[in-house]
């Protein structure tokens, strides 16, 4: 099972994970990934994305996983409209025979959705709103993937 | 026709999320797309202006500057992501 | 919150996913991993453990990653007695501001725990039952840890 | 006294899953325990040939071979752990 979803709803991670493992017996790892909306300086965001393009990305950077690990399955699924401090934005949940490869897909599918699904945020602020700048270190983290 | 999509500050700053029109003459590659829309007013030259700053999608994936653009094409500008 | 615990019942890897950040507003990150048991040969496994050490020797991975990364907080949960095909085993949950340092602590508590946690499992199969060896890669594992 | 815990197949060959007994006159660490506990009949014997294959606490925490035991310490022998 390879599922991308793109969505306005919040998502159960629990269920997702089940999902993923359910009535199978050659699961014996889930690793998953769970990001939120931080707070501090910021009350709340909003996701603007590209229909259509994201999906399609979420898909090729789901598949280059299960290209790379041997993989039982992956679920992904990325939020967008506006998300107050707190609320979920993104679930990556990998099932595999064996941990490595689950820690290591999840790692790599959430270093590259950063880099590659279109979205982008806007946070605002005591000041007034303003869109997130890129991170180098984002950059960098989809790279390490490529040294190897 | 092409089809174009801004999204994010450039979207804001172009004033609209998109628009078709007729590929100029003379331009066929992204980077003259952006040089020609640049031409079209203030708004497109503040959103346009630092090249460093924007991506480019041709019909749904990730392209270079240099990449060909033609009739038929969805191609869409936009500051790099920061989803995740 | 940091939270270990040895338990013969089931868990539910949803729930303690969200009391990582539930009412918080400094947690962007949560990664987690489920372990199960796998099938293939085996019918069920019964997990025996030592009861005192097991919680301690938990308690102590625990602190090392706590010490280790920036972490929000982080729960384990383990199982023991006969588990079927299926079920769970373990629960590694980390909270975080950021993702790297809530995947790595994941990683490093899977690594340390199965080194450093006196479980042991035995198998049962068509022809009988029989101890699991331990695997010279769960030693490696624990110890990439140990060259940064 | 000291408190002996045997877990996995060291428990199931000895055939118990642990004892109290005086700490024996010339046994001051674990190897010397094992030494004294495997003259004691041969399901020590068998539990305890392959000392590559055995681990030990001092209560509650992984101790090697040449860890020192006392009176009032719980010691436990066991297989290499496989949980996870």
């Amino acid at each position: 099972m390879i599922e991308v979803r793109v969505q306005r709803e919040d998502f159960d991670p629990g269920a997702e994970i089940e999902r993923l493992h359910a009535g199978r017996d050659d699961v014996g790892a889930v690793a998953s990934f769970v990001g939120l909306v931080r707070g501090g300086a910021i009350a709340a965001m909003t996701l603007e994305h590209y229909p259509g393009m994201t999906e399609r990305q979420l898909r090729r950077v789901a598949d280059a996983a299960a290209a790379r690990w041997p993989l039982e399955g992956l679920i992904v699924v990325h939020r967008f409209g506006r998300l107050a401090v707190g609320e979920r934005i993104v679930l990556v949940a990998v099932a595999a025979s064996h941990r490595a490869a689950a820690f290591e897909a999840c790692a790599f599918l959430m270093d590259w959705l950063k880099t590659q699904a279109p979205f982008w945020k806007r946070e605002e602020t005591r000041d007034g709103s303003r869109w997130v700048e890129a991170k180098a270190a984002d950059d960098a983290a989809a790279a390490r993937w490529l040294e190897e | 026709m092409i089809e174009l999509l801004y999204f994010a500050w450039v979207r804001e700053r172009i004033g609209r999320d998109g628009e078709r029109l007729a590929l100029p003459d003379g331009v066929g590659t992204a980077a003259q797309l952006l040089d020609w829309l640049e031409r079209r007013g203030p708004h497109y030259a503040a959103a346009l202006a630092e090249r460093d700053r924007l991506r480019i999608a041709v019909n749904q994936a990730f392209a270079p500057l240099d990449a060909p653009v033609k009739p038929g094409d969805e191609v869409a500008i936009f500051p790099p992501v920061t989803g995740g």
